[in-house]
């Protein structure tokens, strides 16, 4: 029991703090420009592939530091030349032009990669197991993988709480008037945040990449879960996305490692109808089945209960 | 004390006094345009494809009661139509065999009545919110839906879906719906109730309601509304036209899929709805029909269609908000000042080198798509060429580049062209 | 004093409200008599605009009672508030841009007229909407511009159209929050014989900078000062009234 | 009005929408219904590929009783109402031969079509013949007259997997985990079925689903298989879900045997290379590209040299053409009406090993030897690798013919 407890939060704080990269990005550009960028998986999926890229011909080190800044310049070009365009048209017209965005994103990158997995491989310096426990081996990539979360979290706060353009990131997040008033150039303030916020997807990408699988689904594959934990955290709030990323990372891995189902629950259901089969769909299911859908629910829950999220702000 | 009696400068829209015509005559030129279709492209192809276009129109016109009518972004308005759907399927097969004196041309009612249960307890969760909220909500519902639909087999019928028989139900006045025609006419019908039925909607007072929430929620409630039931009754009324259309196409296909109520589904009316353009009635009809199109069609000549979609997707969005009824009603000052002949000698200023931009557009798409699938040999437009010769590549630059300098210059002479018209017109 | 018999339409007593550690609204107590014509006066950050959002259901008070004919009002919905007979203006003009006045206007009259959220009638048969709605516009002076969009009207014709939301419904106790901001002394000239002519034989609470406007309009004058009426009278005795001098008038002679 | 109809008739049929002309006198067209665009395009590539270099050889010989093949593709985007419009449209140029693989919803939404179109239009049948969706119901509650199916049905394939496991004496405690849908379901009990009953002393020790195509982190996944003390997995996972589970269990430092049905699916290869796990990670298959059997490594050489990225991945495509040329040519008509009787009970040198295999009439199910092999660096015995990886399968053992029947609850409605 205490092992599957203890492998289950390994996994859970492991899975929870990948997600916890990728959603920084996503808060840092919401908190700023209040745009929900839709397309955020896909800048991800670009890091992977530009990582992929570079790694295979002057190694995986490089790449992590040109990958994000390749996904960051077209980010930048991405804000500067469509997104400003649509930003008069109010949110929805945003949110329509990054989701239009991930389909680009994903049929172009299809269309240079294909739709097969790449071989992207963990660079051999890290290529062991770091440490066993109730003989479960965990690589070393994954620690580097938790290392980099909790540096790119340390840093970001630091960032926002201690630096001049963390001022006025603030400031925007509650005055969004005030920062043009007070002289900053906002368009470029914008442009850079969006650049930044992309990059920090592409360095998820740059290390996801090897761990999981370089594919052009990935980035429809963890899109939503991506929404869910800046919704759940809190729109807009770095340590709500932390906290949350930590919560779906535990909730999903707990989940699998439970059989329960309602029948077990209630005893299997004796009474007959003529809703008994579909309801033994229902009654049979256990909690690992639907271990992945449920962060959804807690989702629509948080949404109904406390739309503000775990730690936000304001109101979405 | 009245002075409402003073001659008004301009006339007051007035109430339904114009002749039956002018109030009915494009109705009746539609029913005559749907009656009449299938005898201009009989193919079994074009009828196939009509009839799903007949259904995508009440389909994106139901999300246009959403996002263009009520301002509301639903990521996930597939799962009213596939639950519609799925609950007209199951009905045709549990009354299989004629027993149940209910017809086909009944079950799209079926439908409506599940899309609007479902309707109104997906909205009593889903509306509480506004903007974002909703839109992430919507998200989160249609992935629990269409996650579920996988586990719960026995309804949804798991991969497979559930598969029915249409000509196996009481066939009242000889009518089988075997043969494709008869379907179509069937869809045609319901198509052209569902127009009529949620264009009069548009003309209610809810129907405006629905408008003041979408411009400006706040005050809309301090001229008495509450913005969340207006919001819940769209909501839900869009529920019941979604599951009219998931019966349709349960109809046309005999069969339904839990692929229908996915993410891909609700995206793809997304895309329809808006390129047609939301702030048009004829918006979405034009875009159901255009998309739906494009689908049949644009895998036949190039493999990456979904690419040029994607991007057609965020030219609107960028360039023509209202969509293509957005560009068309443009037209409308040009035409009430009777220069719109004039005007538009201009357009192919702009339209041409577009075109050409376009082709040395799509010239780098497809030749990068023939490397990287391994080969270099292909046709571009008839034209047989080599993806590895570096002529191709400086021909798709000079297009592309040329075409694009040509069309920013023609695109502001058009602009200016049509600016002066229409103060023209005004001033006239 | 003629026209007000002061039975109290709408009374406040002892409100309040907080923004974290701020008080804004510090025990506003304010009566207001039926057919009166009440203006607000108090230098900036006073929170006039807060005890206008308190009362018209925009904020919920922390404290205190807020009575509309004697009933308590105070924490309900806005449209709640507005469907017992009291609406508002906005100070930044607050209309439905894209629609046209036509519409805007006739939206405003619907819920009075019973149409609720009717979507089984023809708008365009509701002859008695129809009526309503373009008395208003000519009452407003809107009727020559009824198809244009709101969003592309002049300044000066948005506030018109605001108030003309504003007195579209049934409402009999109107609050205008500054109607004449930002406006030119013609334009403020129109306006006010426009606000005279709408509140006869309604009840009038306003939010007022223009002094010239608040004499020549209101019946009443209260001035608010850091979140407390510190007066309440009739402009003659507020003109004398020393406090006010001092805590209003004064800092503005200055 | 009518001009402007007739304007956007022309228009369309210039698009080349509206009715096709028939085919052209003397060539045989066949339909290829798979996806060609989105997630599943690169799967629906190769077999195309595939497809084209059988006709392209076919026509260098002379072509089917003298009629050139051409092979036009449709994109069905696995989407089974696309695909029905697809082939609709198929059906509309005039061509009767529909052939379909990837997912069983598709082929099992193509099957109702044309069992309800053929009964409609009798006079102008049209047949579908099926390579790779393999769920039993094609072949047992939903089969039809107009349907053959060439790959093995998941039934099968774990009758000829099982009887294999039969002599595995290593084999004693096997853990189930699959895709929570139907094919993952119906994996998953006949597994259990038939290892109860060839296998009563093999415990099985887990029998986990898990959401189809939404899991990025299956670690806790093989936690579970590591408690269980298994030492055997059997899964029907395919694409990323058997590439994210591999990579997981070999992060994990879980030691274990794989049975899959798809390990050598798109991505499968790269995964297990990735992974490291030579000679852990087994499938079961129709044939391998490694088989000592000259005809097939000679074919496979002249494909290879035409895609020089790929395998062969298809081998059931050579007997799936190969049957249908046969029968075509006996029956001297393409008309699938004269020629459907004629691959009914056909036998047939299968084209991996050339031995021989038969289409059962009764649900016209083929059935073939069937072979298990593993994945390891190549060496001098195996030629091919897979996916640029270096690494190919190898045959471990291959189920006869008689060891892979199982029974059909078919009951064949024949047209008059």
């Amino acid at each position: 029991m205490f092992e599957i407890v203890f492998i289950s939060t390994l996994n859970g704080i492991l899975y929870g703090m990948l997600l916890f990269l990728m959603a920084s990005g996503l808060t840092v550009i919401f908190s700023m420009m209040g745009v929900l960028n839709f397309a955020h998986a896909g800048f991800y999926m670009l890091g992977a592939f530009f990582g992929f890229e570079i790694s295979r011909r002057v190694g995986f080190w490089p790449g992590l530091v040109i990958a994000p800044l390749l996904v960051g310049l077209i980010g930048m070009a991405v804000e500067r030349y469509g997104l400003r365009r649509v930003h008069r048209h109010g949110h929805v017209a945003e949110l329509l032009f990054t989701f239009g965005l991930t389909y680009v994103i994903q049929q172009a990158v299809e269309m240079v990669w294909g739709k097969l997995p790449v071989d992207y491989e963990v660079p051999r310096s890290l290529d062991f197991p770091a440490f066993t426990v109730f003989g479960t081996e965990y690589p070393a990539f994954k620690m580097f993988e938790l290392l980099i979360s909790v540096a790119i979290f340390l840093v970001l706060l630091l960032v926002i709480k201690r630096t001049r353009i963390g001022l006025v990131v603030q400031a925007a997040l509650s005055h969004p008037g005030m920062v043009a008033m007070l002289g900053h150039n906002v368009d470029r303030v914008f442009m850079l945040v969006f650049g930044v916020g992309v990059a920090l997807a592409a360095v998820a990408g740059v290390i996801a990449g090897p761990a999981l699988v370089t594919q052009s689904n990935m980035a429809g594959l963890l899109g939503p879960i991506l929404f869910v934990v800046v919704v759940v955290g809190g729109l807009g709030s770095l340590g709500g996305a932390f906290i949350a990323s930590l919560l779906i990372g535990l909730l999903q891995t707990f989940a699998v490692a439970s059989n329960a189902s309602l029948a077990d629950l209630f005893g299997s259901s004796a009474s007959a109808g003529a809703l008994q089969t579909y309801l033994s769909d229902i009654w049979n299911v256990t909690v690992a089945q639907v271990a992945p859908i449920l962060p959804y629910l807690l989702l629509v829950l948080i949404l109904i209960f406390r739309p503000r999220g775990l730690m936000g702000t304001r109101e979405t | 004390m009245s002075r409402a009696s003073d001659a008004p400068a301009a006339p007051v829209p007035d109430a339904g006094r114009g002749s039956f015509l002018a109030a009915y005559g494009i109705w009746i030129a539609l029913a005559i345009v749907i009656a009449a279709l299938p005898h201009i492209f009989s193919s079994g192809l074009a009828l196939s494809m009509m009839s799903v276009m007949g259904t995508m129109i009440v389909f994106a016109l139901s999300y246009n009661m959403l996002l263009g009518q009520t301002g509301l972004l639903s990521f996930g308005h597939a799962v009213f139509f596939g639950l519609g759907g799925f609950f007209a399927v199951h009905l045709m097969n549990a009354l299989s065999g004629g027993e149940a004196p209910m017809p086909l041309i009944a079950f799209p009612l079926v439908g409506a009545l599940a899309g609007l249960v479902f309707g109104i307890v997906v909205g009593a969760v889903a509306t509480r919110r506004a903007g974002t909220a909703f839109a992430m909500i919507t998200l989160g519902i249609g992935e629990l839906v269409a996650s579920s639909a996988l586990i719960l087999r026995s309804f949804f019928g798991g991969e497979e879906g559930i598969s029915t028989d249409r000509t196996d139900l009481i066939q009242p006045f000889g009518l089988t719906f075997g043969p494709q025609i008869e379907v179509y006419y069937l869809i045609g019908a319901w198509c052209f109730v569902s127009m009529a039925a949620m264009y009069a909607l548009t003309r209610t007072p809810f129907g405006r309601i629905c408008n003041a929430v979408r411009e400006n929620p706040e005050r809309a409630r301090f001229i008495g509304y509450n913005t969340q039931t207006v919001r819940f009754i769209a909501f839900s009324l869009s529920g019941l036209f979604a599951g009219i259309a998931g019966a349709l196409a349960a109809i046309n296909f005999e069969i339904m899929n839990s692929a229908q109520l996915g993410a891909a589904e609700s995206g793809s009316v997304i895309l329809m709805t808006y390129i047609g353009g939301i702030g048009n009635f004829a918006g979405p009809v034009i875009g159901a029909i255009l998309v739906t199109y494009l689908q049949f069609t644009l895998s036949d000549i190039t493999d990456v269609w979904q690419l040029y979609f994607g991007l057609l997707f965020i030219a609107v969005v960028m360039f023509a908000p209202n969509g293509i009824a957005g560009l068309l009603t443009l037209q409308e000052p040009l035409i009430r000042a009777g220069n719109l002949g004039r005007v538009s000698l201009y357009y192919p200023l702009a339209v041409v080198p577009a075109l050409v931009a376009l082709a040395g557009f799509s010239l780098m798409v497809e030749m990068t798509y023939r490397l990287s699938v391994g080969g270099s040999e292909m046709s571009f437009l008839y034209v047989p060429l080599n993806a590895r010769a570096p002529l191709p590549w400086l021909a798709a630059i000079v297009l592309l580049g040329g075409g694009g300098w040509l069309f920013l210059r023609g695109a502001r002479k058009v602009g200016q062209v049509y600016g002066d018209a229409v103060q023209e017109g005004l001033r006239r | 004093m003629t026209r007000s018999d002061h039975v109290p339409v709408l009374q406040l007593a002892g409100l309040r409200k907080q923004f974290g550690p701020m008080e804004i609204i510090r025990g506003v107590d304010l009566a207001v008599g039926t057919g009166e014509r009440h203006a607000v006066i108090g230098p900036n950050g006073a929170g006039k605009s807060t005890l206008f959002h308190l009362i018209s259901g925009h904020y919920r008070p922390s404290g205190g009672s807020i009575r509309l004919r004697g009933e308590e009002i105070g924490g309900m919905a806005p449209q709640l508030i507005n469907r017992r007979g009291l609406s508002r203006s906005f100070q930044v003009t607050n209309i439905f841009p894209r629609l046209s006045v036509w519409e805007n206007v006739r939206c405003a009259t619907l819920w009075a007229m019973g149409y609720r959220y009717s979507f089984w009638r023809n708008i365009e048969r509701l002859a008695d909407a129809r009526r309503r709605t373009e008395e208003i516009l000519t009452e407003i002076n809107l009727l020559d511009r009824w198809r244009t969009p709101a969003g592309v009207l002049t300044y000066a014709e948005q506030r018109s159209l605001e108030i003309g939301l504003t007195i579209a419904g049934s409402a009999d106790v109107l609050l205008f929050d500054e109607p004449t901001a930002g406006m030119s002394r013609a334009e403020t000239d129109r306006i006010v014989s426009l606000i005279r002519k709408v509140s006869e034989n309604r009840t009038l609470l306003m939010i007022e900078h223009d002094m010239g406007v608040v004499f020549d309009l209101a019946d009443r004058i209260s001035v608010l000062v850091y979140g407390q009426v510190i007066a309440s009278d009739t402009p003659e005795r507020i003109k004398a009234n020393a406090e006010v001098q001092l805590a209003y008038l004064g800092t503005e002679a200055a | 009005m009518t001009k402007k109809l007739a304007l956007a008739a022309a228009a369309l049929s210039i698009l080349g929408l509206s009715a096709m002309p028939a085919a052209a006198e003397g060539t045989l067209k066949l339909a290829y219904v798979d996806p060609l665009s989105g997630g599943g395009a690169s799967i629906g590539q190769i077999g195309l590929n595939q497809l084209r270099f059988i006709a392209e050889r076919i026509n260098a010989k002379g072509g089917v009783n003298g009629e050139k093949l051409e092979v036009v593709p449709f994109d069905n985007e696995v989407n089974p109402q696309k695909s029905l419009v697809q082939v609709q449209k198929a059906i509309d140029q005039g061509i009767r031969i529909i052939i379909q693989g990837n997912g069983s919803s598709v082929a099992v939404a193509i099957e109702d079509f044309l069992r309800k179109y053929n009964e409609r239009n009798p006079d102008k049948n049209v047949i579908h013949l099926n390579y790779a969706a393999i769920d039993p119901i094609l072949t047992n509650e939903k089969c039809s007259y107009w349907h053959f199916a060439w790959d093995a049905a998941v039934n099968i394939k774990l009758e000829a997997l099982t009887n294999y496991l039969k002599g595995q004496k290593d084999l004693k405690k096997v853990y189930l985990i699959d895709q929570d849908y139907s094919f993952g379901h119906s994996v998953a009990d006949t597994a259990v079925k038939m290892l109860k009953e060839k296998r009563p002393d093999v415990q099985i020790v887990g029998n986990e689903f898990h959401p189809l195509v939404k899991v990025t982190d299956f670690s806790p996944y093989v936690a579970k298989i590591k408690a269980s003390g298994a030492d055997t997995v059997i899964t029907g996972n395919w694409g990323q879900d058997l590439a994210l589970l591999i990579k997981a269990a070999a992060d994990a430092g879980l030691k274990v045997k794989w049975y899959t049905f798809y390990a050598g699916g798109a991505g499968g290869p790269t995964a297990v290379k990735q992974a490291g796990l030579a000679d852990q990670v087994f499938q079961i298959t129709e044939g391998i590209n490694n088989i000592d059997y000259k005809p097939a490594q000679e074919t496979i050489r002249a494909y290879m040299e035409a895609y020089p990225k790929e395998p062969v991945y298809y081998p059931r495509l050579f007997n799936l053409t190969g049957m249908l040329f046969e029968a075509i040519e006996e029956a001297k008509s393409d008309d699938p009406a004269k020629f459907a009787p004629k691959l009914e009970g056909m036998k047939y040198k299968t084209f991996s090993s050339g031995d021989e295999g038969f289409m059962r009439a009764d649900d016209h199910q083929f059935f073939q030897p069937l072979y298990i092999s593993t994945l390891e660096p190549v060496d001098t015995k195996t030629e091919f690798d897979e996916e640029n990886t270096g690494w190919g399968w190898k045959e471990v053992a291959q189920v006869p013919v008689k060891d892979t029947i199982t029974e059909t609850t078919c009951k064949m409605k024949r047209p008059k």
